[in-house]
């Protein structure tokens, strides 16, 4: 797939789930324009353990900051976000 | 009502706070109740020797306006303060205050208990504890759940 | 417990108190809750332009001491306050504070709210309400006694 | 009854009996040492309005800052008090 038809996503880990990738952030290039997409790209980035960890007990997807179900499509600029269970407080 | 949310590294002044909520509410108010979280420094192996906490700014926020919105829904309000702290936290530290203005007490006293109990469900945040053990990431507790759950059961 | 009970013409000082309370707590307490009752300025026929406020000395301080230890006595509260004003009050005047800090904030919430409750219906107070009508003595509402009702239809 | 039997006793008023009695506080001395005695010696000082609002409906009697029911005997030095409903906050 060129570049001029690459979705550029930024993807954001909290809490345990950034300790458990090793990193706060990523852009990526993904060539399916969905969750299912970022999910298959960050598979060949991220150590087992830290993409076993996003598909934890609890654990939701965003995307720019409201929770999402499912494969949701995304474009370019997109926000996808993985957030353990929350407390505040 | 006016709603007032923030959440920062900063440390809280709830004197100031307080001060600033009874200005604005002049003599609307008849009823200001205001509760503070504090990290307690309970000693024995379960001590917790400090916090970790850490939001999603934007979405942080707007989980909070959500708890907001729905206690202003509920009862009566005047004015609502929700100050959160983020970052590393000792054992003493002020963690969240919450101030809540209201014409009665009833309304002042219910609102404040519900956005204190969904903030532990709802909001945005993620909390780590600094144990003698080790860090521990967590998660509202079922109690936390209970609490929050009680007021759906109220919902009419 | 620690307790504190004072009953004076002079305001008080939310800021101070609420200081004073965290310094004889530490960090032992995880939540602290404050109400302050406020006397309104609402406007309209029924409008108060003022309170007068009396007491019984000795006996008014030991009906809030009992409050206090039915409170004690029902949560696991550190530290409990309450001032409370007499004499002639104005709109905007602050009545009354009662600060509460506990280890958990369920048990700071509801003896807070509990103490509250009962200042309304069983401490010694006598409130005369100034309106543009004349003076009227007022005691506890039905809805007061209500609310004191419901604390004790919890009992064990 | 000579001043050497006569037992003297403090009578308070609050809030509204307060204004209604028009005085705060009255050093009485009574020929029967108890709550009917006092009752009978206000009867002859208070207007019969006053002396009615002391009997009105939820007021309590104390004596030494303790709420009493019925007649009870009293002593030289003690404090009897009338109270109307009360309300703090």
């Amino acid at each position: 797939m060129s570049s001029a038809t690459a979705t550029v996503v930024t993807v954001r880990f909290f809490g345990s789930l950034r300790e458990a990738v090793g990193r706060d952030a990523v852009d990526l290039d993904i060539e399916n324009a969905c969750i299912a997409g970022v999910r298959k790209r960050l598979a060949s980035l991220l150590p087992a353990d830290g993409l076993q960890a996003l598909s934890g007990q609890g654990v939701r997807v965003c995307v720019n900051q409201t929770i999402v179900r499912g494969n949701v499509e995304l474009g370019t600029g997109d926000e996808v976000a993985f957030l353990p269970p929350v407390t505040g407080g | 009502m006016h709603a007032d949310i923030r959440v920062a590294t900063d440390d809280f002044d709830v004197a100031k706070e307080w001060a600033a909520l009874r200005t604005r509410v002049g003599g609307r108010a008849g009823a200001v109740v205001a509760f503070a979280g504090i990290v307690r420094d309970h000693a024995g192996p379960d001590q917790v020797e400090g916090l970790f906490l850490e939001h999603y700014p934007g979405m942080t926020e707007a989980s909070i306006g959500r708890i907001l919105s729905k206690a202003s829904d509920r009862w009566e309000l005047l004015d609502a303060v929700v100050v959160h702290r983020v970052g590393e936290l000792a054992p003493q530290d002020q963690i969240v205050l919450v101030l809540v203005a209201a014409a009665h007490r009833g309304d002042a006293f219910a609102a404040c208990e519900f956005i204190m109990d969904y903030l532990k469900t709802d909001a945005v945040f993620w909390k780590k504890e600094h144990r003698p053990g080790g860090d521990t990431w967590i998660g509202a507790t079922a109690r936390d759940r209970d609490r929050r759950n009680g007021w759906q059961t109220d919902d009419p």
